[in-house]
């Protein structure tokens, strides 16, 4: 093929000196070790969710098969056990963020359900009719829907920051849709189709000039760069354990502590009250207020894991690693004739959008799963930025630490085949 | 890739690089959208009955080389045959694609399926189903006269 | 000690004809060979959670190692698998249930967000000021919370049925209680306290009667009895996969077609809506409507071991043999002096809870623990049935198809070793 | 069982079975509720200041063994103590029953224990730590004047 002969960008030379490499990871991984389709699995979905460390895997069995017990509420030794492992991850997560407090970070089932909870409860607390949202047309639909439930049933009123052609907010029209009725400003910290990076410090310094909260969604954020949220100083911060190597099932809401205590409990039930009679019921403090019944305790204590495994690559050292892949990726992605590549935004991570002038991205998909390549296809839950694109779909390869310069070489000889198949 | 080749049979690649009867029909007596999730795929589709027959029948849409080539030979397979016979060509095809007997299937003899026996490899690739029977579910919807848009998963 | 010169019921001979015996079953639990303070673990919490057989720990493992990726939007093989997997599981609950149709299974947390569902969405689009939510003194405070906060925000008026001495439901005041008001009758099908056994399906019929719906918290009663939702003819079903031998973060809420149709979705985001826009999003079909963001798919998955074992063992085996064993456990109780148990109901399973006179539970608990007894102490999330008891807290001990006659006996020389150890 | 008795020492039973200043004040000047969401316990505080001196103290309530024979013990510790003398003996028996210095621990010297010494077993069972101090939560919410109830966990 001659792409090969093409030399291979300086970039791709093994990092000397970098604190570890992606090739040694891999072993950590048992699913890589798989073959799919009778080759080696390329895995490039990890924006979709990534895949597990043995670590994550090995600390799930090692709590049912040794820990199992209710959390809380229980006196007997498994339950003590249980519940401390439980806590120790709330500890991992606040530090590992940087929130001020370990009441400052609520368990959810994911970005979306934390996501849901502000929308409902801070808007309960804090909107009145007439009062504005403001998100921005990258928002994956998790972080457009429930505003527009919020906004439907309270009459607060839906704006919309558009994006420049490269792919980025466009800050002057984000400041002129800022003002003194914007009460929410919720926008993604790193967009997960044009990988993005939105600058939040300086949104935030915005919003609260106006008097507005900040919800970031982190999903495709905390995987790939270190996150500081007193640094950055948002309101909330949402992600899910499932894209950041740990279990599903598992998501986390970080919300400044005074916010939390103003706002409603979201769901009632167990472990969320203080006391409960018929005819008067006490909520419990933060963060119990907001974990009504039980918890996923199990995938909680092993996202811990998951935390560590991240802890000891250095969150840093990941996005030092992973911008050169990227970067490495586009420049291999542009040689393909006929690629189109979506946003050229100047800082990014993450998630490359590309298609193939005459082949649809589900056809393409489906060729490339043939040789063991596993890209996602479709809208990618961000139907409004599809639109803006002008696109019913695009192919989508997102990066994970696992990844190799052999993966993004695999993927472009992948996009080769199936040019040749489609006669092209 | 011979997998591949049994999912894209030639004659699917020359129907996706040139959909039959992709227009819009001017006399059409029903239009019925229809609407894949998992690809972004829409389909429009336009049909001229008569006297419980499809007299004529169009479609226009952008989707992928399966959903394109399934409405076009499904347009070309169905045009002037009677109401219960796209239907009954509907079960065929849903049992060709999937290997299932479709929920609604009649107990009367299969219809011939003539070309489009073409998309006898979906059945192999569980997940493509859906690009396949997008056409084919609006038909229905719009021989049934329903309104609300058609969407598979 | 003199308690064991005491002839023991015929009930503690060996099962003759039965198809498992709970003592062969125990090797299938990992966590039942480990030693608890150097002693055998006698598990008699399995009302909070339950203890995960290998085939469901297997399971997740397995997950992880070869399927895991997201699930309904993928077009690679990983992604196909993981979903076929993951709606296995949803057709499994159908089966295992008796519902119609996959559509009525919608997957959430567990019991309590399954409750929370149901309060939101249905009063949503059903609930008029003065309408009338009935529920019981023995509820969960997952079933009491949860219309408390509807009924605050609705103007809807909640109301109580109370109980007879034995600790059943009183039903002439059920009957009295019950009019045209009466939107929705919320009743646990056994208390997680008492372990009465509530006549479902005359309740069903009682309230259809007045035009009432019902939503039935079946936490205690999947685990331990035959549930058929059709033959109940309830509206809504809820139980949690953690307290039935299966995976924390999963829980299942069962509901008639027609209103889950007509019931507005609960969360916003990924894969609950068919298409996005700022001006207009719709939702998906059912169940998808009601399951925004990736839900916890591996647990999901893993569930489906935990009701293939249940299936293979057959409930209404399980119901025989637990039967037994609680008619042994409340018989041995009853000969220790100073014990106090707290309801008599007819028809009951799963818990018992009881007293020791002179000694708090919660001391009872620690000491128990000592001998390697997990028993639970506390208010076990049910204070108003606390305050009808007149106690602050009790212990309960709840069985588990591993439980076996020497756990019990185990239990109550634990009980006389407390008396012993605190002088009585 | 060793570790039992040194949890449950015969000083402790003794105080559960004969509680100390187990009453009403009736001349209180200040009332406190306290509550242990775990074992349902519940607690009241009878407190009679003058001059930043607890004058007299007594309690009311229902609990376990360890939360009745701390708040007994509590009571005899703390009454002729000043305020300051109170909160100091709060923070040495806080980390005498959990090991850990209280995050709001003055740096002055430790006062002595006396009596409360024979709450040290309790380091050892991590979850009665709340039954062992809901007494003292609820005398430092008292001392500062709170009103809400206080509850452990
Ligand atoms: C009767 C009853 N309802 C509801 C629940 C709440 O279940 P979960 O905590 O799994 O949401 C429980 C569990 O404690 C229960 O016993
Ligand atoms: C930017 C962004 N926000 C929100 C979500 C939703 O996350 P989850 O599905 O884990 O709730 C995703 C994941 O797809 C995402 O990429």
């Amino acid at each position: 093929m001659s792409r090969l002969s093409v030399p291979r960008p300086r970039l791709a030379e093994p990092n000397a000196g970098s604190k570890w490499q992606a090739e040694a990871l891999r072993d950590e991984f048992p699913i890589l070790q798989r073959p799919i389709r009778g080759k080696g699995l390329v895995y490039l979905d990890n924006a979709a969710t990534t895949q597990k460390p043995r670590a994550v895997i090995e600390a799930l069995r090692r709590f049912y098969e040794e820990l199992n017990a209710n959390v809380h509420r229980g006196i007997h030794y498994l339950s003590e056990q249980a519940t401390q492992a439980f806590e120790q991850t709330r500890s991992a997560v606040q530090r590992f963020i940087g929130a001020r407090s370990t009441r400052e970070i609520i368990f959810t089932r994911g970005t979306t359900e934390s996501i849901n909870l502000v929308a409902w409860s801070f808007s309960r607390r804090f909107l009145q009719p007439g009062d504005e949202i403001l998100i921005t047309h990258m928002e994956h639909h998790s972080n457009i829907v429930p505003w527009q439930m919020v906004c439907e049933e309270r009459g607060v009123v839906l704006r919309t920051v558009p994006l420049t052609s490269e792919g980025e907010l466009n800050w002057s029209a984000f400041e002129r849709l800022l003002s003194s009725k914007t009460k929410v400003v919720s926008v993604a910290h790193v967009s997960n189709v044009l990988g993005t990076v939105n600058p939040v410090r300086e949104i935030v310094r915005a919003a609260h000039a106006v008097g507005a909260k900040v919800l970031v969604d982190g999903a495709q954020a905390v995987p790939h760069l270190p996150v500081d949220v007193q640094e950055l100083d948002c309101d909330f911060y949402a992600f899910s354990a499932h894209k950041m190597y740990g279990p599903t099932g598992v998501g986390v809401l970080y919300g400044k502590e005074e916010l939390l205590e103003a706002m409603p409990p979201y769901q009632g039930g167990g472990d969320m009250i203080a006391s409960v009679s018929f005819e008067r019921t006490t909520y419990n403090t933060l963060p119990y207020k907001f974990e009504a019944g039980t918890p996923n305790i199990a995938d909680i204590v092993a996202f811990r894991a998951a935390i560590d495994f991240l802890n000891r690559l250095d969150m840093m050292e990941v996005y030092t690693q992973e911008e050169k892949l990227t970067k490495y990726a586009l420049t291999a992605l542009h040689e393909v004739p006929g690629v189109v590549i979506y946003g050229r935004p100047a800082h990014r991570c993450g998630a490359i959008a590309f298609n193939l002038d005459g082949i649809h991205p589900h056809d393409l998909g489906t060729v490339l799963d043939q040789e063991g390549i596993a890209i996602r296809t479709g809208h990618h839950c961000a139907q409004p930025l599809m639109d803006w694109l002008g696109v019913a779909a695009t192919a989508r390869a997102s990066f994970g630490v696992y990844n190799t310069v052999e993966d993004v070489d695999r993927l472009v000889a992948g996009l080769y085949r199936a040019r040749e198949f489609f006669h092209l | 890739m011979s997998d591949l080749r049994d999912l894209y049979q030639e004659m699917i690649l020359d129907h996706q690089r040139h959909p039959r009867n992709f227009c819009v029909l001017p006399d059409a007596t029903r239009q019925q959208e229809g609407y894949n999730l998992l690809c972004g795929d829409r389909i429009t589709l336009y049909l001229k009955l008569r006297d419980n027959r499809i007299e004529n029948i169009s479609f226009q849409g952008s989707g992928c080389a399966i959903s394109t080539a399934s409405a076009s030979v499904m347009t070309e397979s169905v045009k002037g045959k009677t109401i219960e016979e796209a239907l009954a060509l509907f079960e065929a095809f849903h049992e060709l694609v999937t290997g299932q007997v479709s929920p609604g299937a009649g107990r009367g003899p299969r219809p011939s399926l003539g070309k489009l026996a073409v998309f006898s490899g979906v059945r192999e690739f569980p997940v493509r189903v859906k690009c396949a029977t997008l056409a084919w579910h609006t038909l229905r919807a719009a021989l049934e006269g329903r309104q609300e848009t058609v969407s598979t998963e």
